[in-house]
């Protein structure tokens, strides 16, 4: 018998794939409709304090091997995001990662005070969005100082476990990452978009994005996300990990799990395979186990 | 591989149906069937999804309405103007003999198309595939609904279609001076009476509300395609932004054309839509009246 | 009459198509091949002060949208280099771009000073290579004060135009490039491989790479290169950019100069299209410069 | 889309040819033809070209001798040991009726097969693939060089060619007692004399030395195909680690099998060969000496 199901922070997970924050996740029906499909743990979109629109579009452009997109961090803000959560409760028992957005320690813990009275199982904090940076490019939370304060702060007010997503797009992801840990966050999840990117229409001689850039996800940027969970591991990150970036197929699950991740999220993919994605990434690990007789996910996590 | 590449390229053509709505055609050889729908920007603010009104495969036109600053800008626009499309994408409507659906051959099929405001556009697409398919022309109703006798969209188009197509499908003009008067339901009513026993489907593109108010008028057998219309960014099924409550269907992807089977299912359907920001937003009463006395 | 003629720091170039560092151009033989499709700059291997014989292999690994690659630097060191680019001026005028490699601004000047007595036309400095960093993966020149210092010092002893490239895995690319600018050099080269990445073998349960980690290249990290090159010139970059990463058609190509860029490198296309890709994007910017009625590639320089 | 897919596999068979010689046979189905070569590692470092000495399609052979390092590690391994190839690389041999080259039908085509060491076992293929193509048994000489008669390889299986296509290949092994004794050359030299007439192409495989000490002997118009070897690091054609003067030829692309009118360009062949880092590396006296002697 081989099986998928895993522990994450003591809880249950039918599944170590993740929905991601960002892909089919505004509302409580696209949470069912994924986790229908076999994800472990769902993950809402970012929210922040109030409800955002996002950019004008185009916000999305294929790209060579992935995808960049600028949607601007819309979303319905906290208070119907947690509607949306209590929505889903009422229907599925599936694990929900409550992402959180904002652009300072105070109001990301503000958010997590508000995450307290929630239906959620973790708290992940979006310490990475490429949209929202200084006039160098640089993410807000690039910086180890910046990142261990919002994990202190809001670990002193939030009784959920918390998880820090962080940023690839830094000189050096290993010391943000441990500065992550040692502050006190319960997990890592790893990586948002890279870049970001610009597409460039030259019909019309205009960026394609009215934001003209956007961050870049797709099975082009898995060989970065792979380095960094190996990396983490290597710098000596033992809490767990949620490895994503580009995982399409059950082969590129078990490399995640290889490099070193504990659970393994799903965006761009759905693009490809539809939402049935997480259905045949169950499969497709499934039967890799199988014929190289595993039995568990623990026996192929950070083999390499 | 890119899977999804857009077209750039200049306006071939603009046609003005009404004052406030133009038809835009491209040389822009995209695969399409009716009720699909593209996503269209002049990389200036904002891409927005139109449904295809006509395509031979070598060509493509959209029908376009003016309602707020996106649709202005289009308007301003001359030929040889520069815009992008991408797409075609979503489902489509049903086609006897095409694609699957009620086991129904070309010749006994007798549809009612309901379209309402930049909803009928589509139809016309439509219709024309349907008398390709051997559907008799005499066996297609449309009911186009406006708010005005100038809001009436296709009026000549649909007729046009008789005189490409031998006997001509019927188009009803509603809710204008000198017509018939009043909703899209009460002129799908009065239709069913008229030809009752004779209409066996029914193709619906409008306002949620207006869909709606057709369907107490329907038997309870009778099947049908509802065409929706959701905020939609990526139009690709990953944001999220489009999905309706409570069965998670992607109206850019599972729809826009969504069967009977689907749209019974729907909880949102003509009670509200999400924002651009994914919040709900009840309609409301005007809305509601908005829509069903206008159609649009 | 459309015309791929162009200027680049006083000299004449038959195209803006540029053999980048690394890709066919061990020996002149190489050069002769790549010169003879169309390149109007040919740059060499980086040299080293002695040859390396780089890492075991594998070396390379295609990956989805591109191709990871550890080569190690090998290179025949900087006397044999010399030497090819010799053997090349006897059979060819086309200009040539010396790429050199070391670790420190010491290293990179004795280079330089070998230089001044070359055939070459212009220097470009490595700063940027993946494989040489510190423990937390941090490339050497990742910090703008190391930049501006190797600049400086090798401006002080080389006769030859200075070209520094960079590294797009920093956190603050244009502060980078503008202190290479402001140290004095005459053009920037943007950039080097992204990363680095890791590809796993699940059968074998390793990493593709004997190295474990190469530099990614390829059409996945055009979106990227696009941005840093956009960004360089928003940032007030007003030297030559040679732009570069992912190009592999006339329709990147004229992208790349819409960015911003002065002339274009061409690289891991020669593993899609073969050499002759050279004569093929020239081929394909011309249709696109008479499709539009362009006339010179200056018509379309950064004009988004 | 990855164009280059790895393929790793246990090793499903070893056969040792000698002392220093091993097949490896896997069961993998890569297409390939003759002289087309395939990476090889196992994932400790070191990634060598090996050419392809059998296959069927749906399993591959390559026949690896024991020289260094990397070979040696691969002598210790078992049958079910992991190993991960990629290819099949490079351009391949002429087969009359199959790929281009000269106009000669297979009836008429009278090779000469001419293989030092473990140039020799591409050919095996070659031979098989030429039976294939209709070339008469008879007409195939294969010439055998190797140090002692205990270097000589795959005598057996050519001979069973004979047994499982009629009119068995002529395997002429050399520099060994009791057979003809000298270089390569030499023997192709009395082949030569003792066909006078039915040899109308000539293959080589094996060092630079080998190959070029039979063009002596080859007439003015006799058309013929080499197969290099040069450093491979990339084998996909980018690094430039094979690249030959001054033609720029790579050898892991347009090689490693080369025509008479591309041999004839080299100014490196047989004087030198660029090292892992590109450094030339002069072929001395006694690699001469070595290769013509032993033909290895
Ligand atoms: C599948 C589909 C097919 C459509 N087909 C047509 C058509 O054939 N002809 C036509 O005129 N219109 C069509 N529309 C509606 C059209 O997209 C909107 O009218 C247009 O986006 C309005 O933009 P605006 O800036 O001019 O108006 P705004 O002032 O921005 O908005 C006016 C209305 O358009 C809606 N809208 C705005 N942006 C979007 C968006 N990104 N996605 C969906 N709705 C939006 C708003 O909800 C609002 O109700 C279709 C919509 C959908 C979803
Ligand atoms: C196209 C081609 C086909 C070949 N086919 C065969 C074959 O069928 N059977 C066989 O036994 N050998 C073959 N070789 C040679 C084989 O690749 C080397 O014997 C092997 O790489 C030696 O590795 P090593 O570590 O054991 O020896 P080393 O001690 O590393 O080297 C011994 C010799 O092998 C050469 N060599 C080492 N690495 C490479 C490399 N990456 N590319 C090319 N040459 C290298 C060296 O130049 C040296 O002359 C072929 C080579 C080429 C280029
Ligand atoms: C359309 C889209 C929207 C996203 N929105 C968010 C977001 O709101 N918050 C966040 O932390 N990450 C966001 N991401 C990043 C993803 O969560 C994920 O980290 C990234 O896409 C890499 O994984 P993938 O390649 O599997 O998509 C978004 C990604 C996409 C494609
Ligand atoms: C096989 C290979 C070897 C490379 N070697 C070097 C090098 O020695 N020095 C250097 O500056 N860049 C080197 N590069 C980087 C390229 O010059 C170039 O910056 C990068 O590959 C992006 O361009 P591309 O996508 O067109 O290949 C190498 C790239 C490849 C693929
Ligand atoms: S518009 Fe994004 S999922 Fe439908
Ligand atoms: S081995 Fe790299 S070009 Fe041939």
């Amino acid at each position: 018998m081989k099986e998928l199901r895993t522990d994450f922070l003591g809880v249950k997970l039918s599944s170590p794939l993740v929905l991601p924050a960002g892909v089919l996740d505004i509302s409580f029906s696209s949470y069912k409709l994924v986790s229908g499909y076999g994800a472990g743990l769902i993950t809402t979109k970012s929210l922040t304090k109030e409800a955002r629109k996002g950019h004008e579009g185009p916000v999305v452009t294929e790209v060579e091997g992935g995808m960049l997109n600028c949607m601007g961090l819309c979303n319905p803000g906290i208070f119907e995001g947690l509607e949306e959560i209590k929505r889903f409760r009422e229907i599925s028992n599936v694990p929900v990662n409550l992402s959180i957005f904002a652009t300072d320690a105070e109001g990301f813990t503000e958010l997590a005070k508000e995450a307290n009275s929630s239906k959620a199982d973790f708290l992940e904090l979006n310490l990475s969005c490429p949209n929202v940076s200084d006039e160098f490019g640089v993410p807000l939370a690039a910086s180890e100082k910046t990142v261990a304060e919002i994990i202190s702060s809001v670990k002193s007010v939030c009784r959920l476990p918390v998880i820090a997503k962080l940023s690839p797009n830094v000189t050096s992801f290993t010391r943000v990452a441990l500065a992550a840990a040692d502050a006190g966050a319960d997990a890592l999840c790893m990586i948002n978009t890279l870049g970001p990117g610009i597409d460039i229409d030259i019909e019309a001689g205009r960026p394609v994005l009215f934001n003209v850039s956007g961050g870049l996800s797709g099975p082009c940027i898995k060989p970065i996300a792979l380095r960094l969970v190996y990396e983490s591991r290597k710098a000596g990150i033992t809490i767990p990990i949620i490895g994503m970036g580009g995982i399409t197929s059950g082969e590129d699950a078990v490399q995640m799990l290889m490099a070193g991740a504990d659970l393994v999220g799903v965006g761009t993919a759905v693009y490809y395979r539809g939402p049935e994605v997480f259905e045949k990434i169950n499969d497709e690990i499934l039967s890799f186990l199988e014929r190289k007789d595993y039995h568990f996910i623990s026996d192929i996590k950070r083999i390499i | 591989m890119i899977k999804d590449k857009r077209i750039t390229l200049p306006i071939a053509e603009i046609i003005e149906e009404t004052a406030e709505v133009r038809t835009f055609k491209f040389d822009a050889g995209i695969e399409a069937s009716p009720g699909q729908f593209i996503m269209l920007t002049d990389f200036n603010g904002g891409e927005k999804p139109f449904s295809i009104s006509d395509t031979d495969g070598k060509s493509l036109s959209v029908t376009i309405k003016r309602v707020g600053q996106f649709t202005a800008r289009l308007f301003e626009k001359r030929i040889g103007d520069i815009v992008s499309i991408r797409g075609a994408y979503g489902s489509s409507f049903f086609i006897p003999g095409k694609n699957s659906g009620p086991n129904i051959d070309a010749a006994n099929f007798r549809p009612a198309l309901c379209g309402g405001g930049f909803g009928l556009p589509p139809l016309y697409l439509l219709a024309k595939k349907l008398l390709k398919a051997g559907v008799p022309a005499g066996n297609i109703k449309v009911i186009s609904a406006g708010r005005t006798e100038n809001d009436l969209l296709f009026e000549k188009q649909f007729g046009g279609l008789g005189v490409d197509y031998t006997g001509a499908a019927e188009s009803v003009a509603l809710m204008s001076p000198g017509r018939f008067k009043g909703t899209a339901a009460g002129a799908f009513a009065e239709i069913a009476k008229g030809v009752t026993g004779l209409c066996n489907f029914v193709y619906a593109s409008g306002p949620d509300l207006m869909m709606k108010s057709l369907m107490p008028h329907f038997s309870e057998e009778l099947e049908y395609q509802f065409l929706f219309e959701r905020y939609m960014k990526c139009a690709i099924g990953i944001c999220g932004s489009c999905v309706v409550d409570p069965s998670g269907i992607r109206i850019c992807k599972e729809g826009p054309a969504l069967w009977k089977a689907q749209v019974e299912q729907l909880k949102d359907f003509g009670v509200y839509r999400r924002k651009a920001s994914g919040s709900i937003d009840y309609f409301t009463d005007r809305m509601a009246v908005k829509a069903e006395g206008a159609g649009e």
